[in-house]
Order: structure tokens, then sequence, then C-alpha cells
């Protein structure tokens, strides 16, 4: 193979890790908001980014609804879904400590999980049939659903960034964020703003669910598959962090797709876990720097 | 500074002064950023906490750390060194060996138990103490060993009057019959006076002045580090 | 014939129980006793299998093998391969927070998945590995079934009466302790790394132990048998049902929640024929819920842990008369 | 009517009690300083005015209302708002967000307060882009008293407010302190640095091991030897 092919393969599987990243950062800003409150690890992040996708399904299929009338509908379907189960499970261990609120989200992801099988079924799913031809640029594939997922990342992204600095309620979560008792004795209704937290966490991974399904294809077990690239983003770009979230879901996702040419594609996720392993042992806070 | 062998020297200062970070420094718990520590000529430096607790340097908290959920008597079990039943062959193998060794140590426990007067606790769990029986219970856990020098960190607070005199009392014990050295940070100015020599006085992250209790209560300068320019 | 065949399905209950108990006891090591969370229990089930498989079988072009050793070696190559496994997952994360190590864990398990179904000059991939020997087979006419629960049985025994001696020693008294506070066994003097490290080990080895056993009851193994429902989820659900820290909850545990799980087959194979596909995921959805349900309701499950009697000469033992003996020993 | 009424009460954190029988009274428009030896139980009385810590026996009464056990959340509706000793900014938070917080619960206009906090701690003015985290220790307290003072409280806790600063910034903070005092806010205020904190306080609690020890004009307790002497035992 001779340079330029070289330079142009190389880039090509960089657009991919991007793609993937960008799904990988919408699960890892909702891991990251949830931490950064609630203070444990939310193992149902993926399924919650599972069952997004699952919405979306009904809307472009059972609704025959354009894309972007069917992105807010899933979002918020999914948030009302995370807002229920918060009600419903996780206030009630909030006593507790953050290692048996770690458990019952893990029984949260198997409920999560098997009810998108129950209603679904176990099988494939996709949105839409048929191949849709990639822009080339100077030998650079780029298919149109990749530029929509990176330019709908992008959006999202902003859109929370100014939903948190400009919005009282936002505001009110980098608050808790930083210090839960300080907010108490402030006077800001804690738990209206935790029940916001797992609005917004929810809707993002129901939009990064939307977007793996686009990208592959839709099954039930494709948010708990992803989840630990998910965490590894959160972990790597410093837990707790947004930006940081973001920075890490495109790291994961890049050098995840970059692996593949070295060894083979199946240990793809390994190579999350390599990333996610050294940056416990070497620098626990992350790139940006989280919380403890 | 430098703590005598075999005295039991009390360490005050107001809030903030840098007692307790001291303290973690001295027991292995924070990495000095400079200088060293020597324990009787050996240096210590940066060495972990159980390292140290091997060469006799033993603290106590000042919240006390007991085990909560296991009872008073288990607490001081916990801490004897080099049990055999601690690895988990010999305790599957060589039971009768551990066995000895459990009632050894159960003795030694009793006998803690007996000097502090709370041998009434042994079977409680240690959650449900007294803030005061803690604090006994974390000067017993020091007494499980064999020890050089142990560190209190505010061994009267929160300790009532009639439980502080004998706290008091227990230490003096320790200091005399058995040949402890002490280093005491405490608030209660009494404790002080009445158990510790010589006294040194932290300010702002630094020894102020030494001495004893009387000079130093007629000292300018720790008026002043108490009160307050 | 009603009869023989109520016996069989009670031997094979009975059986797969056992297995589960094993799981569910090496588990308890890790968490019961240490507050390890291990969300990879799958990955050490399947090494124990695997290891036991590919020393035990004879040769095949289609993996590695062909070393034909007795059971009892093939279990105990299955507990050093999972005991190795964890020793390096150890070094590297148990200096890290609680829930670090839960994230790593099911990393562990994805990669060991992963890993099992590509190398299949190892493993035979997805196809998996075949004429796995069942020990004590062939000696009785009918009896096979029996005499394997027999073997498995007195694996759970041999483990439990081990833990519940463990249970009773120094060792688990200092885990307990480092479970309640950190900084104290510090400074009593102990290596908080070296036990949590002997901990982790200890129940991972105890689960290779239950995979080899999985292995030679089956016979036949591939990637899908652990995935993480069957060999991490009911697991857990199965030690906090039973009570966490408590040897005889996870047994319990074990037995219960697999009772549950195969009634509700017994209830769902009922079902319309359209519902059928779907009863698996309804039966996880239940499982799921009763997790939450005894999280939140009974958090210290069925039987709570309570603290190991003292050994040695009490006198309070002996006379018996101390009220608050009294009251820690019930 | 007192603004703030303690009544003998005992508490503290879990079983042990901190508090032997603290009593203690505020007037409106009142500046009052706790003082006492470490470990007194200085701090933990405000936290147990702020609802932050079980009150076992005794009575809270602001402005002849009950307060005992009611949540902070509920406290600061009542118009008692509380600056806690360490970290009491939200370090991610800008200056200006940091004070918004303070006023989350008022539903009307806060624009005027906020140009009052401006008014009092002009530095904070120039920052409030910046975040809190970034600021020195002395600003950081300005932006911890501003939040408080956002909903326009009529008593104002405020714990160690001079801790760890240096002294031009402890003099700069009791300043402004005695200012919002004159605005019309009663404060309670616990200090280590005694001789500071009564120099301008109306009146003076002196604690010690978890009871009231001293009570008198500020003045009295600065002239009083014992008190002195208190400090370093006896």
């Amino acid at each position: 193979m001779d340079w330029g092919c070289f330079v142009i393969e190389f880039l090509q599987v960089i657009i991919y890790g991007i793609v993937l990243g960008c799904i990988i950062s919408l699960g890892a800003i909702g891991v990251s908001l949830i931490f950064g409150i609630l203070r444990f690890a939310h193992f149902a992040h993926g399924d919650m980014m599972s069952l997004g996708a699952y919405f979306g399904l009904v809307g472009v299929v059972s609704l025959q609804l354009p894309m972007y009338a069917v992105f807010p509908l899933a979002m918020g379907a999914t948030a009302l879904v995370a807002a229920a189960l918060d009600r419903s499970i996780y206030r009630w261990l909030r006593s507790s400590t953050p290692i048996i609120m770690l458990i019952s989200s893990v029984g949260a992801a198997l409920m999560l999980r098997s009810a998108i099988q129950v209603v679904w079924g176990p099988d494939n799913k996709i949105y839409e049939a048929g191949i849709k031809l990639p822009y080339i640029f100077y030998g650079l594939r780029i298919k149109p659903d990749q530029l929509n997922i990176i330019f709908g990342t992008a959006v999202l992204v902003v859109l929370l960034h100014l939903f948190l600095h400009k919005t009282r309620m936002g505001k009110a979560m980098r608050a808790l964020s930083d210090n839960m008792d300080l907010a108490q004795v402030t006077g800001i209704n804690t738990e209206r703003v935790i029940f916001w937290t797992w609005m917004i966490a929810a809707a993002m991974a129901a939009a990064g669910g939307i977007f793996l399904g686009i990208d592959t294809r839709l099954n039930p077990i494709m948010g708990w598959r992803i989840l630990l690239p998910v965490f590894a983003a959160a972990i790597a770009g410093g837990i707790g962090n947004l930006y940081g979230a973001v920075l890490g879901g495109l790291l994961i996702g890049i050098v995840q797709e970059l692996s593949t040419m070295v060894i083979s594609p199946a240990y793809k996720p390994a190579v999350a876990f390599a990333i996610m392993v050294l940056m416990l042992v070497f620098r626990p806070t992350g790139i940006l720097g989280g919380k403890e | 500074m430098s703590i005598a062998k075999g005295s039991i020297t009390g360490l005050i200062g107001p809030n903030g002064a840098g007692k307790t970070t001291l303290f973690n420094i001295m027991a292995g718990f924070l990495v000095p950023d400079s200088g060293t520590i020597r324990l009787e000529d050996e240096d210590i430096t940066g060495l972990p906490a159980y390292k140290l607790f091997h060469k006799g340097l033993l603290r106590t908290f000042q919240i006390p750390h007991e085990f909560e959920r296991m009872t008073v008597l288990e607490n001081l079990m916990v801490v004897p060194p080099k049990q055999a039943g601690e690895l988990v062959l010999s305790s599957l193998l060589r039971w009768g060996t551990v066995r000895r060794q459990e009632q050894q140590n159960r003795r030694k426990a009793e006998e803690v138990l007996d000097f502090l007067q709370i041998s009434h606790l042994t079977h409680e769990l240690a959650g449900n103490l007294s803030g005061g029986q803690k604090k006994l219970l974390e000067l017993g856990r020091t007494m499980m060993t064999e020890a050089r020098i142990v560190l209190l960190d505010e061994p009267g607070a929160g300790v009532n009057r009639t439980l502080l005199g004998k706290l008091a009392q227990d230490i003096r014990r320790l200091n005399t019959d058995l040949g402890y050295t002490f280093c005491i940070i405490e608030h209660d100015m009494d404790l002080i006076m009445e158990l510790c020599h010589p006294v040194v006085v932290m300010a702002q992250g630094k020894v102020l002045a030494q001495g004893d209790m009387q000079e130093l209560r007629n000292n300018r300068a720790v008026q002043e580090a108490y009160l307050g320019g | 014939m009603e009869l023989a065949g109520l016996l069989t399905y009670f031997i094979f209950f009975l059986t797969v129980a056992g297995i589960y108990a094993v799981l569910s006891l090496g588990l308890n090591v890790q968490w019961g006793f240490t507050g390890q969370i291990n969300i990879g229990v799958a990955a050490f089930f399947a090494i124990g299998a695997y290891s036991s498989a590919i020393v035990t079988t004879e040769a095949s072009p289609f993996h590695l093998g062909g070393f034909e050793l007795p059971f009892l070696l093939g279990i105990l190559a299955a507990m050093f391969a999972s005991g190795f496994l964890a020793f390096l997952v150890g070094l590297v994360t148990l200096k890290l927070r609680g829930d670090y190590l839960a994230i790593a864990s099911i990393g562990i398990a994805e990669i060991i998945r992963l890993f099992l179904k590509n190398e299949g000059w190892l493993t035979n991939g997805v196809r998996g590995i075949p004429a796995i020997p069942k020990p004590l087979s062939g000696l009785t006419e009918s009896g096979d079934a029996l005499l394997f629960l027999l073997v498995i049985l007195a694996f759970v025994f041999v483990i439990y009466m081990a833990l519940e001696r463990l249970y009773q020693s120094p060792w688990v008294r200092v885990l307990r302790a480092i479970r309640v506070n950190e900084d104290a066994v510090q400074a009593a003097g102990k290596n908080v790394l070296r036990f949590r490290l002997e901990a982790f080990v200890l129940g991972s080895v105890i689960m290779g132990v239950g995979g080899g056993l999985y292995a030679h009851f089956t016979t036949f193994i591939s990637p899908s048998a652990f995935d993480p429902m069957f060999g991490t989820f009911l697991v857990w659900v199965m030690l906090i049902a039973g009570g966490s820290g408590n040897n005889k909850g996870a047994l319990l545990g074990a037995v219960i929640i697999w009772g549950v799980w195969s009634g509700t087959e017994i209830f769902t194979s009922r079902l319309p024929e359209m519902w059928v596909t779907r009863a698996s995921a309804i039966r996880i959805f239940l499982v799921g819920a009763l997790l939450e349900f005894i999280l939140i309701f009974r958090p210290q499950g069925l039987l709570p842990e309570k603290p190991p009697k003292t050994p040695g000469t009490a006198r309070s033992e002996k006379s018996g008369v101390s009220p608050a003996a009294g009251r820690a020993d019930t | 009517m007192s603004l703030l009424q303690v009544d003998d009460i005992y508490g503290g954190y879990g079983n042990a009690d901190i508090l032997h029988g603290v009593s203690m009274h505020i007037e409106p428009q009142e500046i009052v300083s706790i003082i006492g030896p470490n470990g007194a139980g200085k701090s933990t009385v405000m936290k147990a005015v702020f609802g932050l810590l079980k009150v076992r026996q005794g009575r809270i009464l602001f402005n002849n209302k009950d307060i005992t056990r009611r949540r902070p959340d509920q406290i600061v509706h009542l118009g008692i708002c509380y600056v806690p000793q360490e970290f009491n900014v939200f370090p991610s938070l800008t200056v200006h967000e940091n004070l918004e917080m303070g006023a989350f619960i008022r539903k009307d206009s806060y624009s005027e307060q906020l140009d009052h906090v401006y008014e009092l701690f002009p530095p904070l003015k120039d920052k409030r882009g910046q975040s809190a985290g970034h600021l020195s220790g002395g600003q950081r307290q300005m932006v911890a008293i501003g939040r408080a003072l956002m909903l326009n409280p009529s008593l104002l806790l405020l714990d160690e407010p001079s801790a760890g600063l240096s002294p031009l910034f402890i003099e700069q903070i009791f300043e402004r302190v005695l200012e919002i005092n004159k605005s019309g806010v009663g404060i309670l205020m616990v200090e280590q640095n005694a001789k500071q904190a009564l120099s301008f306080s109306h009146r003076g609690y002196i604690l010690s091991m978890g009871g009231n020890r001293f009570e008198d004009s500020a003045e009295n307790l600065l002239n009083n030897r014992e008190v002195a002497e208190m400090f370093l035992g006896g």
C-alpha cells in the first residue's frame, strides 16, 4: 500500500471513530451527570440508550414521522421512563450507599432490556431499509447518516451547554454537582433538581441510542454492549465533567476504530477497557479532571 | 519537634493549626512534601501506616474508627500482628494453631477490657457504644500490641467528665506501668495540664512554643494565638 | 412414569442449584465478606469451565485439548486459571474505589467473552467444546445423574464447610473490618491490599470450581452459556436474596432463586404461542424486579449476616450469664 | 421579642450529645458572637439552629415560631441564611451564578438585591464572570456571604468567617459584616478570633464543653481576665 492510500485509509478510520465517539459521548454525558450529582455509577444507562433507540423505532416505523420529529419524541419518552425509574426505585435507595444504588441499577438494566425484548422482540431491527450512497471527498467516503450523527451530536452538546449555563435549573444542576450539602442549605429543592438530572441524562442517552441504531442496527442488547465504552469515556474524560465526557467519548471512539488497523476488530471493546484501566491507574481524575 | 521516650507529650493549638495533619504525616496516612521523620534514629518518612504499626507506632482517630458491626471483642482481636489465622490456608489447615492463638488473643483482649474496666461490653456491637466508650475502645486497640509510641488524636473529645477522668488515669497507667510513650492532641486544657509534659503549641502550621503548661499559659504569643490578633 | 420423571427433574434441579450455590458462595467471599462488587462473575465461571474442559477432553482438531486428565485435575485447572485471572485483575483494580472495580469487572467479562468466541484454536469459538467427560458415568445403568448430583453436593459441602471455618477465622475478621473502616485496619498494621486481593482471588477460585462442575455436568460448553444474565446477575440476586455475608444465605438464595426461575418456566411455557418466545424476557424482567424489591424492602436478605462466635475459652460462655453476650449471639 | 431564642438544647451527631444545655437569644439587628475554645461546640450550636443536626431536647424559636427540628430548606424560607465555614461556594459556578443560586427560591425579581450585594462587595463585580473556585479565600468568603444575602434574610448565621484569611481580609470581611448588620440584618457568628470578633459585636457568648460559660456585653467579655485564661484551661 502506498503512502497516499494509507493516509486516506487512516482518515477514513478517523471518521468512523468520530461517529462512534459521538454516540459514546452522548451516553457518557449522562453517566457523568448522574455520577456528579448522585455519586453512583449508573449501570442501566446503556439500556436507556437502547430504549431511546426503540422509541425512535416507534416514531419512524409505526408513526411514520420524519427524523427531526422522532428525536424529541423518543428523548421525551425515555426521559419519562428515567424519571419513573427514579421515583419508583432509586429514590428509595438514596440514603443507602452508592454501591447499593449501583447494584440496583444493574437490576434496572435487566428490567429495561427485557422489557424491550418483550415489546419489540429479540431480533435485529433497522430504521430504514436500503443503502444510501456515501458522499466522496478526495477519496474519503462519508455517509449522509454519519454526517447527521456528527452534526446532531454537536447540536445536542451545544443545547446542553446552553441549558446548563443559561437556565436556572441547569445552574442548579451544576451547583448540586459541586456541593450537594451547600445546595441544600441554600434552599435549593434538591429532589427536583435530581429529577431533572435524570430527564436530561436519559434524553441524551436516547439520542445516542437512536444514532447507534442508525449507525448499526437495533437489538435489545445494543445498550449493554456499549456500556463499557461509555463508562470508559466518562472516566477517561474525568467523571462528573461534561466536556470531559465528550472528549473521552471521541477519544475512545477514535482509538477503538484505529485499533482495527492493528488488531482483530473483534477486540474493539477490549480497547476501551484498556484505555479505561490505563486512565484509572495513571490519571484517575481523567483528562479534564473530575470529581475525586 | 521531637517526642522524648517515655514522655506524654501534649500537642495543642487553635483550630487549623495543623495538628491532625502532623499526626497523619507521622502515622503514614499522608506523605510530607519535604522533611524527615525518625523513630529512634530510623528514617520512617513516607512509610505506609501498616508498616509503621509493626515498628511500634500506633495512632487513634479523633472521630473513633470503630468497626461498628463487630463486637468490642472482635474489634480488639483484629489488632494483634502476625496472626496465623490471617492466612487463608493456615485458617483452613492449621486450625489447631489458629485456635490456640485465638484463645491467647482473646485472653489478651479480655485483659485489656478489664484494664479499661469495660469488660461488661465484651460482646456488644461497637456501633452501639457511647462516644466515650468508643474512645476507650480506640485506646484499647493500641494496647493489643507492643507499642513504642502511641499518637492519640483528641482522646477527650465528646467524652463526659467522669469518663474523661478515667481515660486520663488509663493513659497515665499505660505510661508508667507499660512504658508507653504518648503524643496527645487535645483541646481540653484540663486534661493536657493533668497529663502532659512537655506541651507543644502549634499555630498556623508551625511549632510556636514548647514547655510546661504553666509557663505556656503566661506566654504572650500563645495567648495571642488562641485569642486571635 | 410420572414419578420417575419428577425424580429426574428433581435431580436436575438440585444439580443446577448446586452449581449456582458454588458460584454464590464464591461471590459471598467477594461481596458478602469484603464488599467487592464483581459484575463479571460470568468471566470466572467461563474460565473455570473452559479450563477444565480443555484439560479433560480427548484430542480434537477443533480446539486445544487431548490431555485427557481426570476430572479432579480438571477442577484444579479451573481453580488455577480463574484464580490467576483474578490475581491480574485484582492487582490493577483493587487499589481503586469500589465502583471502579464494578466497571472494570464488566470489562473483564466482555473481554473473556470475546476471547472465547474468537480464539477458535483454543475454544472452537462459538461452536463450543463437546464431549466433556462426565465423572462416574456408566457405573450404573440409570443412576448417572444421581451420582453426579452427589459429586456436586460433595463440592458444595466442602466449600461451604471451608468458608464457614474461614468465617470464624481472623482472616475474615480483617475483611469484615476492612469493609467498615479501611483506615483503622491500616492503623492496626494490616496490609489492606493484600487482604483484598486474597479475598478477590479466593472468591474467583470458587467461581472457577463452579465453572468446572458446570462443564462436566452439561458435557458441552459454548460462549453463549456464560452470558451475563445466567453467569452474573442470577448469582447476584441469589446472594442478595439469601443474605450477603452469610454462607447459609448464599446456599438458600441459590436454591430459592433457582426455584423461582425454574418455577416461572413452568408458568410461562403455558402462555400462548406468540408469547412463548418472549417468556424468557418476562422472566428476566421479574428477576430484575425481585432484586429491586429485595434491595428496597429487605436489603439484608432472608438470612442476615451475623457475627461469628469468637473461639476461645470465654468466661462468659462458661458462666453463660452475661446479658450482653446473649444479645450478641442471637 | 427576640429574633432568635435558643432554650436549653441538647444534641449532636448520632448517639453522643455534643451540646449539653445551650441557651442564647439574639435580638433584632444585633451582632452576637459565640466564642470559646476548640471543641466547645460553637459550630454545633449554629448547625443545630439551622436544622443540620439532631436536637434531642430543648427548643429553638425564630420570631416566636418553633423551628426546632425543621429541615434547612424550610428554615431558609423563614428568613435565616447560613454560611458554612468550609466549602461555602460552588467552585465551578461563576461568582454571578453563585449569587443567583442564593436567590434560587425567590419567585420575584432579585436584581436589586444583586446590585446591593455587588455594592457591598465591589471586588465581586469585577470577577462576576469568573468561576468561584479560582478566587482567593477572602473573595470566596465574600461570595459566600453575598449568596446568603440574596434572600434578604433577617438573621445571618456565619460560621468562622475569618478562618484561614489573611489579617487584611479579616478586617475587610468584618467591616462588611458590620455594614450588613446596619442594614437591619441580625447576625450570629461563631469565631475563633475572639478579640476581633468581640470588638465589633454587641454581645457574646462563651461556650465550653458544650454548655454556656459566660454571657455578657462584648466590652465586658473583652476585659474579663477569666475569659482570656479560659482559653488556656483552668
